[in-house]
């Protein structure tokens, strides 16, 4: 309940901003959403079910291309609709996420370090690939995206305006935050915790791990997926870099930096650290990814539960003692 | 046949037999405590049980069941229970979702074992008190009760517990023995133990094997083993018979 | 020589040594009783800087050594044998014994021919891995790394584990008349009633993180009493 | 002739791979630690032969000036990174990573982005009738082969290799025996990073050196330790060989894309069917 305030509270804040906000603020906020709509799909799979995927973005690439091809019309006999095109995309990364899943956690199964390596070689490889399937475009990607289109059957509502489009992804990464939040909080969460902390002994009580895990992936995929859908529909573009590595490990910074063990800090990491990026790329110019790469580090060593997650917690953690106390 | 056999049970760590030729016959409902010197191979013993080791040679049963061949998830669903030596819990969850946990699998085992309610369970484990506690907030006793109290929530129809008193204190270890014989007691619960702390073993009172080099060397009840010299001298050494 | 004043010590927040006082005199077998759980091999490691002390300290030859790290605690002429021997299993004999000299000093490999005479087995075994020795030899070659370093004190950590009672005999009487023809010290964790005979001239009993009561060897051969409080036998 | 060329280029690529994964596996196996900024040490190497390039300096004293200055780069990360999270395995992935972003950066700051080139000391071939290869690549190929059999020696015939041999099996007795594993650890990964430095000076010469060049041998360098096993040593050779001979073969014979894509299908099954690696047999610590 307590973390649910501070998603609400966030979620109150962000509504009121568009009314404050220029026209340009409101559309990086929009992308701003997405990334912690995708920062959420990491913390879900990484801070709470302790799989560390370096490739999350082979997840957001999917949901990206196939959104594209599906509302271009590019698969003939299904008819382009935004709806459809946003379920396609979550069912494309889930399935390859349960395909991956299945592959790589069967048996002894590979976890730690050696799956973030695996991870990040499947982004690049697939990175690589999409830069060679021409039929998608290749090297420059997909052109001319439809935008948001709110119509249903023949009519079309195409949202083309900032302003509309935000409180529209407001309303859905609102409605997946709070359901994730209450997710974490049930019997479904408690396994999740119960896999970081110590998976064999989930073993001994007869769970099967794999199972779990398997599921974690692919719904962290498909909101991942998700992500990817609504980030072209605003930016019009698909290219091969929505899937590869460098996008894989940007989201792994915000979530890092911002706290993996809590979503609504994961979610704060990725739009914080845009919006430092965007300021003060053009205070410090080259020297922000210097910055940056400094930041992490010292995030990392001194910090390991997060810039954001830390003071939440303590503050958490006072206002239950406060309460017992009184 | 009774309830759980294990047959020439055989289990090599290179040169090592770690369990060696081991039979032992367990009734449903009993209480039963293995003892034997640290490198016994009683810890083998118990992985051999739940899965956590496959046996080399030999067969375990219960309720007519064959386990070698299973998965630790599958002899788990069987209703096999085990608690680790060191307590093995899971530290950022609290105590009543640690509780909880073992419940939230879906497809239950084929036949279920004693069960208990959460009341009974927070009751019998001295947990009330702390069940809004993380696990890893827990002293060392209590990190051990609650994995007690898991392994109750489970509800397996047989329960292991390895060295469940390792790292207590003499009072918590004397309410650790009441507690298990409780748990024997009110629900009819089969329970084996494995123990290194003889004080611990009289406490329990119940029949009692001592294990040695892989095997079982004698069986009896606590004052016929107590007086046993063979087992005395594998416990003290060859001077031990000096206080017999 | 050693001396132990008001040690806490631990795991995380699980305190396992409560205000532990403890002096042991140069020279001699002193042995260490008590339950399992009660801090004995805690004690050892806390010691050797395995584990830090959470307060109080300890004295090796009137130097505090509790703040120091391991390997320099090691050079201070501590030599430990831990429980379970942690042989290099995949090293040889010889490699085992050559790397305890490389943590010392290399002059001390020419002691090798003076442990090979104490220990005959090591020398025929000397090319073999660790790991194909029997329990017995590998406790053998445990002791034998630790004395190579030269140590005035030597921390042994339940030698008897897993080991046959006729093995643990002849190690026990061996040790006693290294111990007496050197002068090195011997600090023995032990539940070998056997073992703790044969070598100790006095016994610490531990309960619950503190040493309850010392005796002598003699005065323990005469009451059972003791045994029963403290090991529970 | 068609097959000896490419035959020649693949043990060339192998030869420098393994020297990569065995810095990477020093690392990993002795201390647990990812090092995501390997290759961008790799990188370094090869810009202190474009430093030298423009100051004029002779091309062998870049030779040696290149491990030595990643050498000392390495004893500064390890002093004040990488010490602190050693108990914290993947904590040091992320550290690592952030550490990469900078030197990539901090690359960048200095040379400009875009890619510079280094002139081989010897432009000459090498020719037995129709085989022709240039001398510099065979250079490359001896210096190498070179480098790895001195590592294998270090670790595997040295007081040091044994002193790490067994810190890496048995940490605490090692420090119980009067070994400083802390200098293990630190020289261990020094000696690491200086294999990637001089890795990276002695290719220079023959790609394009530029700030993203790390990435494209880190990735196959990890894929070499994980496909080779984490065990004995010999795991990287074989894993190299696998992974560098299939990259570089196929890449000729079919295409670079198809290349990384088998490759890629290769480690991955392999590691599936064998988790420990073609030669592993991973000991539990």
């Amino acid at each position: 309940m307590k973390n649910n305030l501070f998603i609400i509270f966030t979620f109150a804040l962000l509504a009121v901003m568009p009314l404050i906000l220029s026209d340009y603020w409101t559309g990086q906020l929009n992308y701003y959403l997405i990334y912690g709509l995708f920062a959420l799909s990491l913390s879900l799979v990484w801070g709470y079910g302790g799989i560390l995927c370096f490739g999350q973005a082979i997840f957001f690439g999917i949901g990206a291309y196939v959104m594209a091809v599906s509302t271009k019309g590019m698969l003939s006999p299904v008819p382009a609709n935004f709806y459809l095109g946003l379920s396609l995309a979550c069912m494309a990364a889930a399935a390859f996420a349960a395909l991956l899943g299945s592959f790589l956690f069967a048996g002894k199964g590979i976890n730690g370090p050696y799956l973030a390596i695996i991870t990040l070689a499947i982004a690049m490889v697939l990175e690589r690939l999409m830069s060679n399937w021409y039929a998608l475009g290749g090297y420059n990607g997909l052109l001319d995206i439809p935008p948001i289109n709110l119509g249903l059957f023949s009519y079309d509502l195409e949202i083309w305006d900032s302003r509309p489009a935000f409180y529209i992804l407001w309303s859905i990464v609102f409605c997946i935050t709070l359901l994730l939040g209450w997710l974490v909080k049930s019997d479904f969460g408690s396994l999740l915790i119960a896999l970081r902390t110590n998976p064999e002994r989930l073993t001994y009580f007869g769970f099967s791990p794999l199972q779990i895990k398997l599921k974690v992936f692919c719904l962290s995929a498909a909101i991942a997926g998700l992500a990817g859908a609504l980030f072209v529909t605003l930016d019009g573009f698909a290219s091969p870099t929505l899937i590869g590595f460098t996008l894989s490990t940007e989201v792994l910074i915000w979530v890092a930096l911002g706290g993996k063990e809590l979503l609504i800090a994961a979610f704060l990491g990725a739009i914080a650290t845009r919006l430092a990026e965007n300021w003060l790329s053009e205070l410090f110019g080259d020297y922000w990814l210097l910055i940056l790469g400094f930041l992490f580090m010292v995030s990392v060593v001194l910090f390991p539960k997060g810039l954001i997650a830390t003071p939440i917690q303590a503050f958490l953690k006072r206002f239950n003692s406060n309460k017992n106390a009184a | 046949m009774s309830f759980l056999d294990i047959i020439s049970l055989t289990r090599r760590f290179g040169g090592l037999k770690a369990v060696d030729n081991l039979n032992l016959s367990i009734e449903e409902g009993s209480l039963t405590a293995i003892i034997g010197p640290n490198g016994c191979g009683k810890s083998t013993l118990f992985n051999l049980i739940c899965g956590a080791l496959k046996p080399d040679i030999g067969t375990i049963i219960l309720d007519g069941v064959h386990l070698e061949n299973m998965t630790a998830t599958e002899i788990a669903r069987h209703g096999v229970g085990r608690k680790f030596q060191v307590p093995s819990i899971f530290d950022d969850l609290t105590v009543m979702q640690n509780i909880h946990l073992p419940t939230l699998r879906k497809s239950r085992f084929a036949s279920e074992g004693p069960s208990w309610t959460v009341q009974q369970i927070l009751e019998l484990t001295k947990l009330a008190h702390r069940k809004y506690d993380l696990g890893s907030e827990l002293s060392h006793g209590e990190k051990q009760w609650l994995e007690i109290a898991m392994i109750l929530s489970q509800s397996p129809r047989v329960i292991l517990l390895d060295e469940p008193t390792a790292g207590m204190s003499l009072s918590e270890t004397e309410q650790t023995a009441d507690l298990i014989k409780s748990i024997n007691a009110n629900n009819n619960a089969t329970v084996l133990v494995i123990e290194h702390d003889i004080g611990f073993i009289e406490r329990l009172n119940c029949p009692l094997h001592v294990m040695s080099s892989g095997t079982l060397l004698k069986s009896g009840n606590f004052l016929e083993i107590r007086q046993d010299t063979e087992v005395q001298e594998l416990y003290f050494g060859k001077a031990g018979d000096f206080h017999a | 020589m050693l001396e132990i004043k008001n040690l806490v010590s631990g795991y995380g927040e699980a305190t396992v040594l409560k205000e532990l006082n403890c002096t042991i005199a140069p020279g001699g077998v002193s042995a260490i009783m008590g339950r399992n759980g009660m801090g004995k091999t805690t004690l050892l490691k806390t010691i050797m800087g395995l584990v830090r002390a959470q307060s109080g300290e300890i004295f090796f030859n009137a130097v505090p050594i509790h703040s120091l790290p391991t390997h320099q605690i090691a050079h201070k002429k501590l030599g430990y044998v831990p429980q379970g021997r942690e042989v290099f299993d995949k090293l040889t004999v010889l490699e085992n014994l050559r790397l305890s000299a490389l943590g010392s000093s290399k002059e001390n490999l020419q002691l090798l021919p003076q442990i090979y005479e104490w220990f005959p087995v090591l020398q025929e075994r000397s090319s073999q891995k660790a790991g194909t020795l029997s329990g017995g030899q590998q406790q053998m070659l445990a002791i034998a790394r630790t004395l190579i370093g030269r140590p005035e004190i030597i921390l042994l950590d339940e030698p008897s584990e897993g080991i046959q009672p006729s093995i643990v005999h002849e190690i026990a009487t061996r040790l006693k008349k290294i111990a007496l023809s050197t002068g090195l010290t011997i600090l023995l964790v032990e539940q070998n009633v056997d073992m703790v005979m044969t070598m100790a001239d006095h016994i610490h009993f531990m309960e619950n993180g503190e040493i309850r009561e010392t005796v002598g060897k003699e005065e323990l051969r005469n009451s059972d009493e003791k045994l029963r409080t403290y090991l529970s036998v | 002739m068609d097959i000896i060329i490419p035959l020649v280029d693949a043990s060339s690529y192998i030869l420098i791979l393994i020297m990569i994964a065995l810095g990477l596996m020093i690392v990993f196996g002795m201390m647990g630690v990812i090092n995501m900024a390997h290759g961008e040490l790799f990188m370094i190497g090869a810009y202190v032969m474009v430093l030298c390039q423009s100051h004029n300096l002779p091309f062998w004293l870049g030779l040696v000036l290149a491990p030595i200055m990643v050498a000392f780069i390495g004893l500064l990360i390890e002093t004040l990174l990488i010490r602190h999270i050693y108990q914290r395995p993947l904590d040091t992935i992320l550290a690592t990573w952030g550490l990469s972003i900078a030197l990539k950066q901090a690359i960048v700051l200095v040379f400009g982005p875009e890619a510079q080139s280094v002139s081989a000391p010897v432009d000459e071939s090498f020719s037995i009738g129709d085989f022709s290869y240039p001398i510099y690549r065979l250079f490359i190929m001896a210096a190498s082969l070179f480098m790895i059999i001195a590592t294998f020696w270090i670790f595997l015939k040295t007081d040091f290799g044994l002193m790490a041999r067994a810190v890496i099996a048995r940490p605490h007795t090692s420090e119980t025996l009067g070994i400083n594993t802390r200098r293990i650890y630190r020289w261990s990964f020094v000696f690491g990073t200086a294999l990637a430095g001089l890795a990276g000076a002695l290719i220079a010469p023959t790609i394009s050196v530029d700030p993203q060049m790390g990435l494209g041998y880190l990735v196959p360098g990890f894929l070499s330790i994980l496909v080779g096993g984490t065990g004995p040593l010999a795991g990287v050779l074989a894993g190299a060989g696998a992974i560098g001979g299939t990259n570089s073969l196929l890449s000729v014979w079919v295409s670079p894309v198809a290349a990384q894509i088998a490759v890629f299908i290769l480690a991955i099954i392999i590691i599936r069917m064998r988790p420990s690696g073609l030669l592993g047999e991973r000991d539990e610590k």
